[in-house]
């Protein structure tokens, strides 16, 4: 953990963007969760349908509408505008989150504060006293949604690690991220362990090491570029 | 004859009592009931204890409500939003409580007040500090918490439209916690977009049965929020 | 309780549904139970309007529609073909239920086997063994609606007393009813006793007691027709 | 791309199997998919428990389902109406298991069952035979008592429009039970009187949104139980 690596080192936000599309597969029902995630949304490969739901009650999100024809009533859980695509559904609060924890959402992609190698997210609190509290639907999103993805920077902006051995900050739900995405890699977390499954190509294996609280595992599957030993 | 129809929002809010609890429908400001909430500031009821996804924003609609120190508590699941300083303000100066509720276990909630289930179990919160304190308890192998219902002595909706006998239906993602809410007070006031004859309303598509709904005020061009938070407007 | 009264004696079916129907104020909403309690929908007096609700998800029950004229599809909870008044609504039976339970019904009329005068109501078992028992929505009504009148034949088919001081059939629901309408007298509950409020034109109080297994309390306000005393 | 409509009803249903739960919806006859369930009394899956508020009527549909000794197990509220004589029957002859649930707590359980709750507390069936055995528990001096989630393998509904993500609409009262069955079933199997692109269903008016089917069958002249009934026909 010596080597302190600019947020720029790796994938774009884009690029990451992009990853977590091409992973979401046919006929899914995906949430996107506010900041990174929101962009999952003008990634998604053609002729691939996924359905995006967003918990204020409307599944079949479409992309942000043109300059001017924004609708005050049409939000998404970001209360940025949004459209709704052919075939969209309005519904009621308790509805929507009754498809969130009865389990009905395929993929839910969070931001993350922390992640621990055992699945551990940290994403609505900086445990600050005097600051107001805020918690929105992330608690009901990970115990709830099939898959949690996370995207995140690698680090935070003072190159502190995100991911790490055990969470520090208030946790939003335990042993609830199967997957995490930044700009340095993608990993799986599996048996307690991040699991390498993609190195960005112009990260090595030694930096990504040194950008992470938690020891990494790399299967030999791994798709670790040309920088690929440690 | 039923009739539901007040001839203002000031008489429709008129008996509003302090130390009530009222749940405030809306999403940030989809859905704010914003000319219900400036009567109930103009009527001047105290020590409130508002349910509101949000803390509302700017210095209009519920965050007015608050800046003029009509609400004792919040619950809520997000008092942090754009241009909302208000609440957390008084937060940080302990002059305002907060019960902070995830969106959904606050959702659920209201919607078990309204359905007569005193409590229910929940996954959403297990392992994290919302958690603490609350009635654990497995079901198949897996924790859940015990959570609550949640009624209200008052509800104030915004809608699209109402019909004579109280039927209402809403606009697009506007709808969020307001069918819910409908169910769970005593009282249930609607500001309604248009106000229209019974029969209007297609059986098959209402959201909000009549059974519901108190009150009607009708308010054709409603206030929008974020055009008055953008323009500065300090309400009252 | 040595006359066996004939069960023609006082009022007929129709006038027992008028009696209900004329205790039913103007915006109420209603439900009605299979049986004697369906036909108060034909005597709401004019200018009231009452809101019928059938628990299989219609608020806004009309009458039977005209022969040739029904709809599979538009039925009670009875069954039975019915139609929908205009600004009547479609819900599913959960939202149904919660209207019940939640306590939003204001008077629900159900037919009864045995009243108490705690306000017990049997009416959902003969407790038969080897018979397949049926409740239906029985319990969810007494234990949501504001107010439960029961609708009955004063006495069984065999001259029993149907209201006694303790029922010996299965439990529907505890000190649940409000208000009993028979064919001989209307009654509350009142203080754990049947309170008489009106006897049938044609009945006189040592009948109706002597048809009652319960002690019938008659207060001074009681209208007692022509046969009041005792 | 997103298709879920299956060419036949037997196709639909060809995965039912051994033992399997079955929400079927339906009240009496209406929103009775007696299409779907020929289709299962075809294919043969045995042992099945099946959800219902009845148990069928005459010698078609459930009843034929019943009849034809596939269930194992009832879960009703009312398993004896107009015309129902095959459940009876076996039941007195002890040759079919009843659970016999309360019709509110009934549609609550399959809502709950759909929405990740694992159990609730409601004031139904207390000081009841029914409520021998469950756990009581008081609420603010009122006592409840706990019920538990219902979720199951497949659901069979019938409905009158589904488009091609799966969104669906009901008719009248046929809709019932069938919104909460869908949801709380791994795979849920629609027979649709109308099969509609997307966009012709109106997304306010939505009732079972499309994250709900798994299967579309089109039937667009359904049998009429009744009928059926009346003309005295057994199935197969």
């Amino acid at each position: 953990m010596t080597t302190v690596t600019n947020m720029a080192t790796g994938w774009s936000r884009q690029d990451i963007a992009r990853k977590i599309a091409a992973d979401i597969p046919d006929g899914a029902f995906v949430n996107l969760g506010i900041g990174m995630p929101e962009s999952v949304v003008n990634h998604i490969p053609q002729g691939r349908e996924v359905i995006f739901h967003t918990e204020n009650g409307l599944l079949g999100m479409g992309p942000a509408p043109p300059a001017g024809e924004e609708d005050p009533e049409l939000i998404n859980a970001g209360k940025r505008h949004v459209t709704a695509i052919t075939g969209a559904s309005f519904f009621h609060h308790a509805d929507s989150f009754a498809m969130i924890r009865g389990g009905h959402i395929d993929i839910c992609v969070l931001g993350a504060m922390q992640v621990s190698q055992t699945g551990d997210l940290a994403n609505w609190s900086m445990g600050e006293a005097d600051a107001a509290p805020a918690v929105g639907g992330a608690m009901d999103l990970v115990a709830g949604a099939k898959q949690i993805f996370v995207a995140t920077q690698h680090c935070t902006k003072s190159g502190k690690p995100k991911l790490v051995e055990s969470i520090t900050l208030p946790a939003t739900g335990l042993a609830v991220v199967s997957r995490v995405y930044t700009n340095m890699a993608i990993l799986d977390i599996r048996n307690g362990a991040f699991e390498l499954v993609e190195l960005a190509p112009d990260v090595d294996l030694q930096t990504l090491q040194d950008n992470t609280g938690a020891t990494i595992i790399v299967p030999v599957h791994a798709e670790t570029g040309k920088a690929a030993s440690l | 004859m039923i009739h539901k129809l007040y001839d203002s929002a000031a008489s429709a809010v008129a008996d509003i009592f302090d130390g009530a609890t009222v749940l405030i429908g809306g999403f940030g400001e989809a859905g704010s009931p914003i000319e219900l909430i400036h009567a109930l500031i103009d009527q001047g009821a105290r020590e409130l204890t508002v349910v509101n996804n949000n803390t509302g924003s700017g210095h209009v609609g519920l965050a007015a409500l608050i800046e003029n120190r009509r609400v004792a508590k919040m619950i809520c699941s997000f008092p942090r939003t754009a241009n909302s300083t208000v609440f957390p303000d008084l937060y940080s100066k302990n002059k305002i409580e907060l019960e902070l509720v995830p969106q959904g276990t606050l959702a659920e909630r209201i919607r078990a007040g309204g359905a007569g289930i005193p409590a229910f179990y929940t996954a959403t919160s297990v392992g994290t500090q919302l958690a603490e304190g609350k009635e654990h308890r497995q079901f198949n192998g897996r924790e859940y918490v015990l959570e609550h219902g949640l009624t209200a002595d008052f509800a104030l909706i915004k809608c699209r439209s109402a019909d004579r006998l109280g039927n209402v239906i809403y606009n697009k993602t506007a709808r969020n916690f307001s069918p819910v809410m409908a169910t769970a007070a005593q009282t249930t006031i609607v500001q309604a977009d248009e106000y229209v004859p019974e029969g209007k309303l297609e059986p098959e598509a209402i959201v909000t049965p009549a059974i519901y709904v108190d009150r009607i005020v009708a308010v054709s061009t409603p206030l929008q929020e974020s055009e008055l938070v953008a323009a500065g407007v300090q309400y009252p």
